[in-house]
């Protein structure tokens, strides 16, 4: 008798079922596998039904060893593969390996998420990388991805996260769980240390209103702006961001007032709306600070050219994402003549820059040219000064960190673009560049010396946080003003 | 296929729905002569013709031939494309479209075929005022004409009727036989389910009965409309004295 | 629901059992990261369930409206974020549930009327109206969203001490399941049910539809409500991100994965997705493509069977008992007809 | 019979048409009716497919208002009443392809029905008592269409005979004062036609009836009065002797009547 019909198409179902449940242990297997292979004396793996499984309790204190050497340091890695930052994904992986690399680790591959063989063992305990996070610019991934990266893979220490309201999010996270350390990958919102300050958080990085030093004083004085706009991403660190020239400009004399500042909301793809509103108070202004970042950069300047007509660079300032090399190649010649400012030098001349660049090329060839980056920059600077303190403690990360965290709060780094060290709220203290966009590539003009993040008193943890009307603009001190250090006469880069 | 050989020969077949054993081993046979398979409500009647059809309840098994090919397991699609035509019962139309779209999905204005929409037109000239009426438009008498019309345009080798008399007025019914009639005499093989014993023993003289899933009797359309005892065997017929 | 419903009945309190004890035998992570999230979540889908299922209204506003609850909870709780007002975080649980559910019941009002594809989209609207909403009226929240938001004592600290917030999901998770399948024995529910069925009789037997679409949703939303406030208990903060177009579609791929015939569904879909969306990210050789093994897993999902996992659950389960002679039950949802 | 006629075409009609149309686009379904319907009435209304029938116990129903013309409903003008609320009035219906909730039991949907008309909608509790008395109510309806074996299945394993029974039912609940049935007999066997009409004979006085049916042993059997409809328009008014007599029905509808032997 023939049997059809349903019933065979039960059983297909039946097998498909079995095909897929076998396929997803197979996928646990792989999960839980990754992590075995460097760390052999975790508990059994999760590959039977999960709620009869005992995961690994990796958060404990690193009691057992491992074939003579010390406990393993185990590092997790954040930054953005989705969203607005997605781009620099590889670079700020790369960016975070390269002082490894320095201590004789090597890639595993042509992309640093490859990973890293022989890693660097301070105090012969040997760094074990947990893992990449990969968070998309929203506080909600970026939290997921650090619960993952510590409460799952056991990550002690982790560097992350990439942008703003990621860091004030993944700061209070670090408030919560004292027994890990996190420093940060590149993210630049001003509460992040100023307001949160969390005593496990650390940022060898400059923030977004630091990073913006000596841009309001050079359209001023150099310019000849009087009266500004803003258009800055609607999240916290455009608004730090937009606050640092804000208040520097203001300072010195200018005027932005609240109508002048439009506020996109971030991953927006369409600005032609905000262009407009651009367009309507384009001759009642000197000119434009833009702080639109990542992804939102170059729809905005064509946004801008299509409203507007032609845009005078010197009209527009930027900030840092208008000089970097990744968002730079997209802009072409359009960003000619653009001045921007962060905490890089790329074209400096100082044997630690160079050798900063070019080992860079040689050890990513792939990512070439991206040395010039903050992303790149930041996250080096937080694994190096991350194994300086491991090192000067001998890897011990015991009593809650205590020794590590006091050997970090010290470390100076004598980094390639200048000195970088902490303040009381464990916020870099850095240098910082304005420079003018060539058709070879940035030209920097101005060196503002070692920027703190309060500028000066101007911001405080009482000070209301950056936002849509903050800060005020009114005249201020700031310790910098007129005081800037000439790397290269303006008139010349813009005559030339 | 020779003469002998009927078109349409089903074996042993059995099928379920959940718990219930809904068709037991019925064996049916169409040749040139057109079937008309009776019975009351809920005997099994509609289930048959969807298993004919591949529209199959959860479980199927046994064997139904179809011009000496196994139709069994095949999909439904398939079934339409071999030589059968369905009017399922209820109608099934699309409400989003007209009654010309419907009939242009299947097939075409002109042609060789016996069976053309403008032949479709012919015989329903009911559709041919409402052509552009959408099928939710329709009253139910014409979506039933439109149902037909429709499996006609396959230009079926066998036609499969579940109930087309259904909601038709007794005007439509009268001449929807005579369609039927001048079908079979064009050579139409005809499998007709009804409840209408005018219309069954109108079309067909071979009447199969069908009770709890099972085909339990055969009879002749004279011999139906003659023996009031056996509408009450058979159906359950009485008449009402008012 | 219909079919089988004393076996699934039986099922679920082995399963709740299983879990009550769960502390004793997963880690912490386990249970928090897994277990724990796979509650909360499972309420927000057996919301979006309930209103399918019972009601034929496949809302995407649903995060949306887990949201309001969050944000309020938020705005009231936090010392620092939103409103900073720090009143108690009870207050902050009645009034995230009570203004969800206002807002549920005036989308609701506006959506009720509407139906299908049509449906779809309004509540779609709604859910990204809220996600903007929150992320631009920076008084209120801000892209950056919420953080530190305090949860009442009798949580504890969910992020060192798992248990007590394990403990008050399951014990919710499993009042949100005995509510659905008790309203939906009410006349309130058995009535939602024929308007999933045939609006035009209900209204011609004197229903109110529209109404009843409106309240249906707002008890939706108040479910939902429920999950939004467990999910800040969870996470300490809730930003725009959390209730974004991401976040619903995860919601919608849950209750599909899960079965959007079964209230259970939701849970079990939760599950899934949370342990695929944990562990799939540790496979090296997928590096970022998790998200596309979500995908497949989830077209596999949908290809072997429409009724989701519970789906094929059932009909492995009818295929056993047809074997035995016996039949099976079938979806609500699935057609099937015995006439002739 | 002609006593029972006499006594109700001397009450006021409990439904009165004037004038009634409805247009869909182009195309005038329902033209121009007058109708009166007094208490315990019994009236078919007759018609070839498309004649405008079940437009007409649609505008009736309040599933559409007409585009002319005015309803008069137990003395309320219900033109543009909704559809819920002529139930309050006690006017209930059936539909001519069925409208049922396939996922509930057979039971639920004649508890939906008795809800409809008793009230108590939006009530989000189990009342034993209230719930006791509308489902033994239920049952009861159930046996009278001869349903009750099948009280739990739920309504999409019915057959489409059982359908169509449960479809009378439906506005059996609620104590209705005017049944509109639409081709109740569709689809039902020779014997539950039987069935049927005993049932539909065997009504109370109380109800009064309307019905579309295109059998004209289910139709003549019940019917006092017959209402003949042509292209959305009346063109005959009578007893069903009067009808059957009628040469234009005869063209328009029965046809030779042939096929009706048994």
């Amino acid at each position: 008798m023939e049997q059809h019909g349903s019933r065979q198409q039960g059983r297909w179902r039946l097998w498909v079922l079995v095909g897929v449940l076998v396929l997803a242990l197979a996928a646990l297997a792989a999960a839980c596998g990754g992590d075995d292979e460097a760390a052999p004396e975790t508990a059994p793996a999760e590959t039977e039904a999960p709620a009869e499984t005992e995961a690994p309790a990796e958060t404990e204190a690193p009691a057992e060893t491992t074939e003579g050497d010390g406990a393993p340091i185990k590092l997790g890695i954040l930054s953005d593969c989705e969203g607005a930052f997605g781009a620099f994904y590889e670079v700020d992986i790369g960016g975070a390996h390269m002082p490894m690399i320095a201590r004789g680790a090597t890639p595993a591959g042509a992309n640093p998420t490859d990973g890293l063989e022989n890693l660097p063992a301070p105090g012969g305990h040997p760094i074990e990388i947990v893992g990449y996070g990969c968070a998309d610019d929203t506080p909600e991934k970026a939290i997921e991805e650090t619960r993952r990266l510590i409460e799952q893979l056991g990550a002690e220490i982790m560097i992350g996260p990439l942008s703003g309201d990621e860091g004030i999010a993944v700061a209070n996270y670090a408030k919560e769980h004292p027994e890990v350390t996190i420093l940060n990958g590149t993210s630049g919102a001003q509460d992040t240390t100023l307001k949160v300050q969390a005593p496990n958080f650390f940022r060898f990085n400059s923030d977004g209103a630091q990073w913006n030093a000596g841009l309001g004083d050079y359209a001023y004085n150099v310019l000849g702006w009087r009266t500004a706009a803003a258009i800055s991403d609607d999240y916290s660190f455009a608004y730090t961001s937009a606050a640092g020239f804000i208040a520097e400009f203001c300072a010195v004399g200018g005027q932005i007032p609240n109508e002048n500042r439009i506020w996109p909301p971030l991953n927006e793809t369409d600005y032609s709306s905000y262009a407009a509103q651009l367009a309507e108070i384009w001759d009642e202004v000197d000119g434009v600070f833009l702080g639109v970042g990542g992804a939102g950069a170059i729809p905005l300047l064509k946004a801008m050219e299509e409203t507007i007509g032609p845009i005078d660079p010197q009209k527009v300032v930027g900030n840092l994402f208008y000089g970097d090399p990744v968002i730079v190649q997209e802009l072409g010649d359009r960003a000619v003549g653009i001045a921007s400012a962060d905490s890089m030098w790329p074209d400096s001349t100082d044997p630690k820059a160079t050798a900063w660049l070019e080992t860079w090329d040689a050890t990513w060839p792939d990512l070439a040219g991206f040395a010039g980056s903050v992303f790149a920059y930041n996250y080096n600077s937080a694994a190096e000064a991350m194994l300086q303190a491991l090192e000067a403690v001998g890897g011990d990360l015991s009593d809650g960190h205590a020794a590590f965290r006091e050997a970090l709060a010290g470390v100076v780094l004598d980094a390639p673009f200048g000195q970088i060290s902490l303040d009381a709220n464990r916020q870099a203290i850095q240098d910082n560049f304005v420079r003018i966009l060539t058709a070879e590539g940035p030209v920097t003009v101005w060196k503002i010396p070692q920027v703190a993040q309060d500028f000066g008193g101007t911001f405080t943890a009482e000070t209301p946080p950056p936002d849509r009307t903050n800060p005020t603009c009114e005249p201020r001190e700031l310790p910098w003003a007129g005081k800037a250090e000439v790397i290269t006469a303006p008139e010349e880069v813009l005559g030339g | 296929m020779s003469v002998a050989e009927p078109v349409l020969a089903i074996k042993g077949l059995d099928a379920y729905y959940g718990r219930a054993h809904v068709l037991q081993r019925v064996e049916l046979e169409v040749g040139s002569e057109p079937v008309a398979v009776i019975g009351r409500n809920g005997m099994g009647k509609t289930s048959l013709c969807k298993a004919i059809v591949g529209m199959s309840p959860p479980a199927v098994k046994g064997s139904i031939r179809f011009e000496g090919k196994e139709l069994l397991g095949r999909a439904s699609y398939r079934i339409a494309g071999a030589g059968i035509g369905y009017v399922p019962q209820g109608r099934r139309l699309f409400p989003s479209l007209t009654v010309d779209e419907h009939l242009r999905m299947i097939g075409s204005g002109n042609g060789s075929a016996r069976w053309t929409i403008d032949a479709v037109y012919e015989l329903f000239p009911r559709l041919a005022e409402r052509k552009g009426n959408r099928g939710m438009q329709l009253s139910g008498g014409e979506q039933q004409m439109l149902a037909i019309g429709r499996a006609l345009l396959t230009n079926p080798k066998l036609l499969v009727m579940d109930e087309p008399s259904e909601g038709l007025a007794p005007t439509i019914v009268e001449g929807m036989i005579e369609t039927l009639a001048a079908l079979v005499a064009e050579g139409m093989n005809l499998l007709l389910i009804e409840q209408n014993i005018g219309v069954a023993t109108s079309v067909a003289d071979r009447q199969l009965v069908m009770i709890n899933g099972r085909i339990e009797a055969e009879t002749t359309a004279a011999e139906l409309v003659a023996s009031e005892e056996l509408q009450q065997q058979y159906l359950g017929v009485m008449r009402i004295e008012r | 629901m219909i079919a089988g419903a004393r076996g699934r009945s039986g099922l679920a309190i082995v399963f709740i059992g299983l879990l009550a004890a769960s502390p004793l035998f997963v880690s912490d992570f386990f249970l928090s990261a897994i277990l724990t999230k796979t509650l909360w979540l499972g309420i927000v889908a057996a919301s979006l369930i309930f209103l399918s299922g019972y009601g034929n209204m496949i809302s995407l506003a649903q995060t949306g409206l887990y949201g309001v609850a969050g944000f309020v909870l938020g705005n009231v709780v936090a010392a620092d974020g939103g409103l900073k007002v720090a009143w108690d975080p009870w207050v902050g649980v009645i009034l995230g549930l009570v203004v969800a559910t206002v807002v549920g019941l005036v989308f609701g009002a506006v959506a009720s009327r509407s139906e299908g594809i049509y449906f779809l989209m309004l509540t779609l609207a709604f859910g990204i109206l809220l996600f903007y909403f929150w992320g631009q009226v920076t008084q209120l929240s801000g892209f950056g969203g919420i953080n530190s938001i305090q949860a009442p004592g009798i949580v504890s600290k969910p992020r060192t001490d798992p248990d007590n917030l394990f403990y008050i999901c399951l014990v919710v998770s499993v009042a949100v399941y005995a509510l659905i399948r008790y309203i939906v024995r009410t006349p309130f529910g058995i009535a939602l049910q024929g308007i999933r069925d045939e609006p035009t009789r209900m209204r011609a037997l004197g229903y109110n539809v529209a109404l009843h679409r409106t309240l249906a949703f707002g008890l939706g939303a108040f479910l939902a409500g429920i999950s939004g406030i467990l999910s800040v208990w969870w996470n300490t903060r809730i930003d725009p991100g959390s209730v974004g177009l991401g976040r619903t579609i995860d919601v919608l791929v849950i209750a599909i994965i899960g079965g959007i015939f079964w209230i259970e569904g939701g849970w079990l879909g939760a599950f899934v997705f949370t342990a695929i969306d944990t562990y799939s990210r540790n496979i090296d050789w997928l590096g970022p493509r998790f998200n596309t093994l979500i995908g497949v897993i989830f077209l596999v999902i949908v290809l072997v069977s429409p009724g989701g996992l519970i789906g094929i659950w059932e009909s492995a389960r009818g295929l056993a008992r047809r074997r035995s002679g016996a039949g099976a039950g079938l979806p609500p949802g699935a057609p099937a007809e015995r006439s002739g | 019979m002609a006593v029972a006629a006499r006594t109700a075409e001397s009450a006021e009609p409990i439904l009165r048409l004037r004038g009634v149309g409805r247009r869909f686009g182009g195309l005038e379904a329902v033209r121009d009716v007058d109708l009166d319907v007094r208490p315990g009435e019994r009236r078919a209304i007759l018609g070839p497919n498309g004649a405008g029938k079940t437009t007409l116990f649609n505008v009736v129903a309040g599933e559409f208002p007409p585009t002319s013309g005015t309803i008069e409903l137990f003395n309320h003008d219900v033109t543009f009443m909704p559809a819920r609320m002529r139930v309050g009035l006690g006017l209930t219906r059936t539909y001519q392809t069925s409208r049922l909730f396939l996922g509930l039991s057979v039971e639920d949907n004649l508890y939906l029905a008795l809800v409809g008309v008793e009230g108590g909608h939006l009530r989000p509790v189990r009342l034993p008592g209230r719930d006791g008395t509308l489902r033994s109510q239920a049952r009861e309806i159930a046996e009278r269409i001869r349903l009750q074996d099948q009280l739990g299945a739920p309504v999409r394993n019915l057959s489409h005979g059982e359908q169509r029974q449960l479809e009378v039912g439906m506005a059996l609940a609620g104590e209705p004062r005017l049944m509109m049935l639409d081709e109740p007999a569709a689809g039902l066997s020779r014997a539950e036609r039987v069935q049927l009409t005993e049932m539909l004979l065997g009504l109370e006085r109380e109800i009064t009836l309307i019905l579309i049916e295109h059998d004209m042993d289910v139709a003549l059997t019940v019917a006092e009065y017959v209402t003949m409809m042509h292209d959305g328009a009346v063109i005959v008014e009578g007893t069903p002797a009067e009808i059957r007599a009628n040469q234009l029905v005869h063209d328009l509808y029965l046809g030779r009547g042939h096929y009706e032997r048994r």
